[in-house]
């Protein structure tokens, strides 16, 4: 079947960028502690599942993995091919599995300085990620992942069906966005 | 004295030195009949009956600060009877008769103002929903009215009725004997009237233990004024009814929540209806000083505190602007929070407890204020007689162990 | 008209180069960039602005702050149309329109004023004392017409609203020179301060005055990167030290663009709060204090201050404090005639007397002259027991009041601060700080300058380091005395003038013993109108300490509730309005239904085809012929909205038989089982197909409205109670779109369409899953129907759903195929007599009430709410239980919510219809009910009630439709 | 609106959690009498004072843990894990 085509517009105010970004998402889910499944997500990733609000990016540059809870880190990537590939690569362990969430999630990327002026008019000071952090919080009155790998950049992680929700509030905010 | 307009066209003529205390302020006597705690609704209004349905005048209010300012003071003042469970139904039904008459029974003006209770429905479930309500009030004997939408809009024209909105109107359930009565009359009332009977009523006299005698059985409270004794005592203190009872030793199915309501600054009239939406769970009514009375859910953990979460109090507020976009620009004037009693079935409870000679009335969660006739006089029935009254029968302590549970709030989706 | 303006340098706000015009009740006026609307109406000799709520008495300008009772304005028309707006908060703009609030026809000539001639009728209170006979809802509409102040807009606000977080190691709260200095400190010992001022201008009530010491402190403070919010009222303080705040941000009224944003709510987690909110004047009470003129000193020495605006041009000031004498000063400075200081007091300071003012010492205003505006006053020495309208005849234009100060205590009450009393300054000021909270300045009590700035600059750098703060060194408020009203029979003396509460009416609160000081305040309104009395509460509970002989300390304060100030209710809910109130989703192929014919409702927070109708078809219609086409043929359904979890490890069988009635470790790999999931209590909260994946691996549906429901259930078990389980729940609703083919061709209808024959009803049983693909895309295929047919349901990634619906409905003809929606499957399940949790369930319903008796006993295992349902009640035979019904005639329909009797109503209550239709398939109309004692009663004939209907019906066995269930096999 | 101390998140708005009422309420075995049934759904200590309780961050790492608060105040004296024993009893003013 023919991969539909599925992009929001990007919205732009003064400081502020964002942008949908098509990515594929899988969850890795563990017991907490350094079980046999962790050590094989080392392996497969050549990185360690990030501790407590970590994000980091796998030393290929592709992959990122965000902390999500005490026994999930979240896999963000660029295709299909990868999840198919960690998935094989974890496949039957006995303390930990990979959950492929694809088209579960979707992805806006916000760039600019302004970033956490917005993030606060969506959430609370805590739902700013410092670069390094994963932050799930209240954001628009629904959860959503916030992560930051570099300065002036963040990744939010949303329910697909919960996307429009997000983005209308964003738009909103940024319309009435003027400089600080 | 009587209250009339002649005797105010009296006080014209004479810079209305003539009025009498409303009440007594008396000092506590050694022993009482009866000594009800709680000097709220419930407890002046036990009080009350006490003295006129039973003769039983040696009775005294033990209020640990001042009369009417607990929940009684505190709510949206909605009076209605729309219930689904015939005990229920019978229940509040009785409450809102003896309603119908309490101003000129008490001779104090309590206002009750019978402008009509809707309840919205917003989806083709919601008006399933409202069927069966409309038709279990039937069975109960009880008038109830479906409305259609523009039936809604015309009794509600603040209403957003738009198809868009996000709760859309498809049409709502009128119960025309609702509304709202004004609360602090409803306190004072039944202090002057029981007052003027010899209740006692003892402002800021606080309970601070039981008397137990033979057998474990309550036969003196200890106050901050000093011990009382009492043949019986019944329990009146909505949101405090865990604190007294573990004062006199044992535990109920209660637990304490917070339940905001705020006003807006006074309008001309806007709103003629009491109305309610199962989708915000907000609920809106105008006051006849004019200010918009809005009410929620609770704040859903444990507090003593008569202060409210202002994460909860937003979301109320939203959810009034969703069924009014056009009080948007109406300032909020003043907001607070009680503490009321919630029990898992969300209905009362009205009867003995484990300890001999000690009675309780409690568990009427966010409804206590409708109920304030029905609390008074099925209570005054336990404490005068020692036996439940017939009303009162459902709801006793044992339905948590039997399982016999009035579920209201399960059964409708929405807060009672 | 003559203008009151003032030369230079009198009124420093005000650019006399830009005249504004705007309109009051229609009259086109005119005054100055800068002016509030107060300030202009004062310049053009405008005294009477409003009217009173009770007595409907004429009002003017009494203030110049927020604390304003009277002149309240209706601002603009139409969807901006804002009521009560206080004319001196009023910023002016060009083309501001305004009216009074209140007055009928007019505020010159009103109606209501008939109330104020029989005001000996109303004292407070007098409401509860008639209107009682034959009923109160013969009298209530004219009162409510007679209430209320300002009127509602009609139309949605055009204007919007944002909400912003922020927090901060010190925050202040007050923009006059103690919480300048305190923010300083604070900054310079390194915390992260904000602070907040209502004000346009920094410096507090030295803002308009050219004071070197405040501009300097306001320059260190922005020099200091201290975060300044003007224009930014701090309305309330919430658990742990969360500080709400609206700011300001559009013009009220005057020319605005289509849609603006007006306010911004802030709210501020402050690791430590310092209030310096200032004081408010106390003003005095003698006869008809509230005259159009009379107003508070401290407002006029400001509007000719700060605008030039004279508010009288001969003054008589009432005093009872020191401050009085500086008004009079600068009063006179900037031009006004000062007649004389009428002191309360025996004796007045030192040398006043001297400086060439008159004071009279130990007199009182005994009444004054005119209506609408003030013409004179007579005075009188009190000694002598003056009586009204006795003493020397003094001719003025402008009474003032200056009866000492208050401290705004407010925020430190709200925090759960306690107050004493000073005797001294007759003041409540706080007695030490609050829990989070210091206060400093005049609103701690500390009112000489030079201490107010050591100590604010001492709590600012305390708090900054994590230390105590120091002490308020209270004092330098002067002398001033308790308050009381001018003795005898005099005509009122008000103490709360919004609401027309007069020291007669405190006199009768105590009188009848509404003594408690809430109780004064409820029986009176004293201090419940719109400026939530912060002129008027000290005055009142003063009087009452007097007429009960208690000091003030003993009759307390009221509880200061939030907000400080009213606040627009838009601004409270920000963002959360219209669709952003709460989210509404939508499914993954939405746009492909919209284009082929959904008619869409909302279930739940889901926006889902209810019906594909045809052109002039109506819903039922719809639903009718959709579901006969899926019996007789096949259909397409989009189910993706089902929740749907996966679980995993090794005691994932072991949680699966705790959490639900059936039993799900017995299961075989690609086997699927129905479960009902109960709650601790017995009662039915969901219900789902539980299929096995692998080993430790299972696939669960929930209902679409227990997805989350059952997520958290599942996760509390295991973390709270089962921690010994090694499971891992995971949510993946959204990760795969549900494609449900329904129908006796729904397999030639799938083959035909390219899916591996592995599917084949032959080689794939019901309630069996299978892990497919087609062209690569990743299936998870599960057998099941909740039609009663041939079922699919093609779980698939949901960006691929609104592909495979193309791709299937491009053959639908080739089977005779339909789309149908949520309506027609209500239908074929109700034929089925499946249960629909929530329709035929409520928080009440156990598993035996739904026919799941035999399940239980069957199951060995415990799980959770198995013992509830060994309670008494629960084993009741009089329960209502689930049946069939289907009415005799044949043909009238059981509405839902129709009630089961024995006779019309008044009777007891059987039971009641929880689903209805009419059959597609027998044509009839048939339901479900929940009837006592129900499965010992087929057969039997019941009455069934509907608004005023009965209808007589049999009770039968379900399913109506295929009993032996051969349908599902296909 | 209060703060929470997630063990996991850190301090967040009370509005990204839900709380499910007192914990350490040890579930009778199904041989229970119905009185020990019904104590253990409904009767509570519902203290005016220290309250232990059980929160989940909901919108955050959905952690379940376990709180001490006093109920007039809300003063959070503790947070520790669902599986720890109670640092200080619950005791009423």
């Amino acid at each position: 079947m023919a991969d539909p085509a599925h992009s929001e517009p990007p919205l732009a105010a003064t400081g502020v960028l964002v942008r949908e970004e098509p990515m594929a998402v899988a969850t890795l889910r563990y017991f907490a502690g350094t079980g046999e499944f962790v050590q094989a997500v080392r392996a497969a990733t050549g990185t360690e599942v990030p501790p407590a609000l970590g994000a980091c990016c796998a030393p290929d540059g592709q992959l990122i993995l965000a902390w999500r809870s005490p026994t999930e880190t979240l896999c963000l990537m660029p295709g299909a091919a990868r999840v198919a590939e960690l998935t094989s690569r974890l496949a039957d362990s006995v303390d930990g599995c990979l959950v492929d969430l694809s088209d579960g999630f979707r992805v806006l990327r916000l760039t600019g300085p302004r970033i956490a002026d917005l993030l606060c008019r969506l959430g609370g000071t805590a739902s700013v990620p410092q670069p390094g952090e994963a932050r799930r919080s209240r954001l628009a009155d629904v959860p959503v992942l916030a992560l930051a790998l570099r300065v002036e950049e963040t990744l939010l992680v949303i329910d697909r069906s919960l996307l429009p929700h997000v983005l209308a509030w964003i738009h909103a905010t940024l319309a009435d966005f003027v400089a600080p | 004295m009587r209250y009339s307009a002649l005797a105010l066209v009296r006080g014209a003529l004479t810079a209305h030195r003539h009025w009498a205390p409303a009440w007594r302020s008396p000092e506590p006597k050694s022993a009482y009949d009866v000594v009800i705690v709680g000097g709220g609704g419930h407890g002046l209004a036990t009080a009350y009956y006490l003295a006129k349905n039973h003769g039983i005048r040696n009775v005294a209010v033990v209020e640990r600060g001042w009369l009417g300012g607990g929940n009684t003071g505190r709510n949206t003042t909605v009076v209605r009877s729309n219930y689904l469970y015939p005990e229920s139904a019978r229940l509040y039904d009785f409450s809102l008769r003896l309603y119908e008459r309490l101003a000129r029974e008490l001779n104090f003006n309590v206002m009750l103002s019978q402008r009509g209770h809707i309840m919205l429905a917003h989806s083709r479930h919601d008006l399933e929903s409202l069927t069966r309500w409309a038709n279990a009030m039937y069975m109960n004997g009880i008038e109830a009215q479906l409305l259609t939408r523009a039936e809604v809009g015309e009794l509600i024209p603040a209403l957003d009725l738009s198809a868009d909105a996000r709760f859309p109107v498809l049409g709502g359930f009128l119960q025309r004997r609702g509304g709202t009565a004004r609360h602090d009359a409803v306190a004072w009332g039944y202090a002057r009237a029981a007052d003027a009977l010899g209740v006692d009523i003892l402002q800021n006299c606080e309970v601070t233990g039981f008397v137990k005698g033979p057998g474990g059985r309550v036969i003196a409270v200890e106050t901050g004024r000093g011990r009382i004794a009492a043949e019986r005592v019944g329990i009146a203190v909505a949101g405090h009814s865990s604190v007294l009872a573990k004062l006199a030793g044992f535990r109920l199915p209660v637990t304490s929540y917070a339940l905001q309501a705020m006003v807006t600054e006074p309008l001309k009239p806007r709103l003629d209806k009491v109305v309610i939406s199962p989708g915000t769970g907000v609920y809106v009514s105008q006051s006849d000083k004019g200010e918009m009375v809005i009410g929620g859910g609770l704040d859903l953990f444990t507090s003593y505190a008569q202060r409210g979460s202002f994460a909860v109090l937003q979301g109320v507020v939203a959810g009034a602007l969703a069924m009014f976009p056009s009080f948007s620009r109406l300032r909020l004037l003043r907001h607070w929070a009680g503490i009321v009693d919630v029990v898992h079935d969300s209905s009362p409870i009205i009867g003995p407890t484990p300890v001999p000679g000690l009675y309780i009335n409690c568990g009427w969660g966010t409804g206590g204020f409708k109920a304030i006739p029905v609390g008074g006089w099925t209570f005054a029935h336990l404490l005068a007689t020692g036996r439940t009254h017939e009303l009162a029968e459902p709801f006793q302590l044992e339905r948590f162990i039997s399982g016999r549970l009035i579920d209201e709030a399960a059964a409708s989706g929405i807060t009672h | 008209m003559a203008s009151r303006r003032l030369g230079s340098p009198a009124g420093r706000w005000i650019d006399r180069s830009q005249p504004l015009g705007f309109t009051f009740n229609g009259r086109r006026l005119s005054g100055l960039r800068g002016d509030t609307l107060a300030s202009a109406l004062l310049a053009n000799d405008v005294r009477l602005v409003g009217r009173s709520f009770k007595l409907h008495r004429p009002r003017g300008v009494w203030s110049c702050g927020l604390e304003e009772p009277s002149a309240l304005v209706d601002v603009d028309e139409g969807a901006r149309r804002t009521p009560n707006v206080r004319a001196s908060r009023l910023v002016l703009e060009e083309g501001l329109s305004v009216r009074s609030v209140n007055c009928w026809p007019g505020v010159a000539f009103d109606l209501g004023a008939l109330t104020g001639a029989c005001a000996a009728l109303l004292p407070a209170g007098f409401y509860y004392k008639t209107f009682m006979w034959p009923s109160w809802r013969l009298f209530e509409p004219s009162i409510r017409r007679m209430a209320g102040l300002g009127r509602a807009p009609t139309e949605p606000d055009p204007d919007h609203y944002e909400e912003v977080a922020a927090e901060c190691d010190v925050l202040v709260v007050g923009g006059g020179i103690s919480g300048l200095a305190a923010a300083a400190a604070a900054a310079r010992a390194g915390a992260r301060t904000m602070l907040l001022t209502g004000a346009a201008h920094p410096g507090g009530a030295l803002a308009w005055r050219a004071d070197d010491e405040a501009q300097g402190l306001a320059r260190a403070v922005r020099q200091l990167g201290v975060r300044v919010l003007m224009r930014t009222l701090a309305f309330g303080l919430y658990n742990h030290n969360l500080v709400a705040a609206c700011e300001s941000l559009a013009a009220e009224g005057g020319e605005l663009p289509a849609s603006v944003l007006r306010e911004r709510l802030w709210k501020i987690r402050a690791r430590r709060v310092i209030a310096a909110a200032g004081a408010f004047e106390r003003p005095l009470l003698f006869p008809d204090n509230d005259r159009p003129g009379v107003m508070l000193a401290g407002a006029a020495v400001k509007y000719a201050g700060a605008y030039g605006v004279a508010c009288g041009r001969r003054a008589v000031i009432a005093a009872n404090s020191d401050s009085a004498y500086a008004a009079a000063r600068e009063l006179a400075q900037s031009g006004l005639e000062i007649v004389a200081v009428i002191d309360r007091r025996s004796e007045a300071p030192k040398g006043e007397t001297a400086s060439g003012l008159r004071v009279v010492p130990g007199a009182v205003v005994t009444a004054v002259a005119g209506t609408r505006a003030v013409q004179g006053c007579r005075v009188a020495r009190l000694g002598g027991g003056p009586r009204s309208g006795q003493g020397e005849w003094l001719e003025c234009d402008l009474i003032l009041s200056a009866g000492g100060l208050a401290p705004a205590v407010h925020l430190h009450s709200q925090a759960g601060g306690k107050l004493r009393w000073v005797s001294e300054s007759a003041m409540f000021v706080p007695d030490g700080a609050a829990p989070g909270l210091v206060s400093v300045g005049a609103c701690a009590g500390v009112f000489s300058r030079d201490a107010a700035l050591a100590h604010a600059t001492a709590v600012g750098e305390a708090l900054a380091k994590g230390a105590a703060a120091p002490t308020a060194p209270v004092g330098g408020a002067g002398r001033s005395e308790p308050i009381t009203c001018v003795p005898g029979r005099t005509s009122a003396q008000f103490v709360d003038l919004q609401n027309d509460v007069s020291a007669q009416d405190v006199a009768l609160a105590a009188r009848e013993n509404y003594r408690s000081v809430e109780h004064l305040k409820r029986y009176t309104t004293a201090g419940m109108g719109t400026d939530q009395g912060k002129t008027s509460n000290i005055n009142a509970l003063v009087l009452m300490g007097e007429l009960t002989s208690r000091a003030p300390a003993e009759v307390g304060t009221t509880r200061f509730r939030p907000p400080f100030a009213p606040v627009t209710l838009g601004a409270i809910a920000g963002r959360r309005v219209a669709s952003l109130y709460r989210p509404l989703r939508e499914l993954p192929a939405h746009a492909w239904h919209a284009s082929h014919g959904a008619l869409f409702e909302t279930f739940g927070d889901w926006r889902r085809p209810a019906a594909y109708p045809l052109p002039g078809e109506s819903l039922e219609a719809a639903a009718q012929r959709e579901a006969a086409c899926v019996r007789h043929h096949a259909g397409l359904f989009d189910g993706s909205p089902l929740g749907k979890l996966e679980l995993f490890g090794a005691d994932a069988a072991r949680f699966l038989d705790l959490m639900y009635v059936g039993t799900m470790s017995t299961l075989a790999i690609g086997q699927a089982r129905y479960g009902l999931l109960l709650n601790e209590h017995g009662t039915i909260v969901d219900d789902g197909i539980v299929a096995r994946l692998g080993d430790r691996h299972y696939w669960v549906n929930t209902t679409t409205a227990g997805a989350e429901r059952t997520l958290a259930a599942f996760e509390e078990w295991l973390q709270c109670e089962f921690t010994d389980l090694r499971v891992l729940v995971t949510p993946v609703t959204s990760r795969w779109g549900n494609v449900t083919v329904a129908g006796p061709s729904a397999w030639r209808w799938l083959e035909a369409s390219g899916f591996e024959a592995a599917l084949a009803p032959h080689s794939m049983r019901h309630m069996t899953l299978r892990e497919s693909a087609l062209e690569g895309v990743p299936l998870r295929v599960l057998r099941a129907s909740f039609t009663g047919e041939l079922g699919y349901e093609i779980n698939l990634p949901a960006d691929h759903a609104s592909a495979l619906f193309a791709r299937l409905w491009e053959r639908a003809a080739e089977v005779g195929a339909v789309l149908y929606g949520i309506e027609a499957l209500q239908l074929m399940r109700l034929e089925k007599g499946y249960l629909h949790v929530g329709s035929d369930t409520d928080g009440t319903t156990l598993p035996g009430d739904v026919g799941f008796a035999r399940g239980i006993e069957a199951k060995a295992a415990n799980f959770v709410g198995r013992r509830s349902l060994s309670r008494p009640a629960s084993r009741d035979p009089q329960r209502l239980q689930l049946v069939g019904l289907k009415p005799v005639d044949g043909r009238t329909a059981l509405h839902v919510g129709a009630h089961i009797a024995s006779h019309a109503p008044p009777a007891a209550i059987e039971g009641r219809v929880t689903s209805s239709g009419l059959s597609p398939e027998l044509a009839c109309p048939i339901a479900l009910a929940l009837l006592a004692g129900g499965t010992q009663r087929t057969g039997e004939r019941v009455q069934v009630y509907h608004l005023g209907v009965m209808t007589e019906a049999v009770v039968v066995r379900t399913p109506f439709v295929d009993p032996q269930g051969r349908r599902v096999h296909g | 609106m209060m703060q929470l101390e997630c063990p996991c998140c850190g301090r967040r708005d009370e509005s990204e959690f839900v709380c499910a009422g007192t914990t350490h309420i040890a579930r009778p075995p199904p041989a229970a009498s119905d009185a020990q049934w019904g104590e253990y759904l409904f009767f509570r200590d519902n203290p005016k004072g220290v309250h232990l309780e059980r929160w989940r961050h909901s919108y955050g790492c959905g952690l379940w843990f376990n709180v001490a608060r006093h109920t007039v105040t809300h003063e959070i004296l503790a947070v520790y894990a669902m599986t720890d024993p109670p640092p200080l009893p619950a005791v009423a003013d």
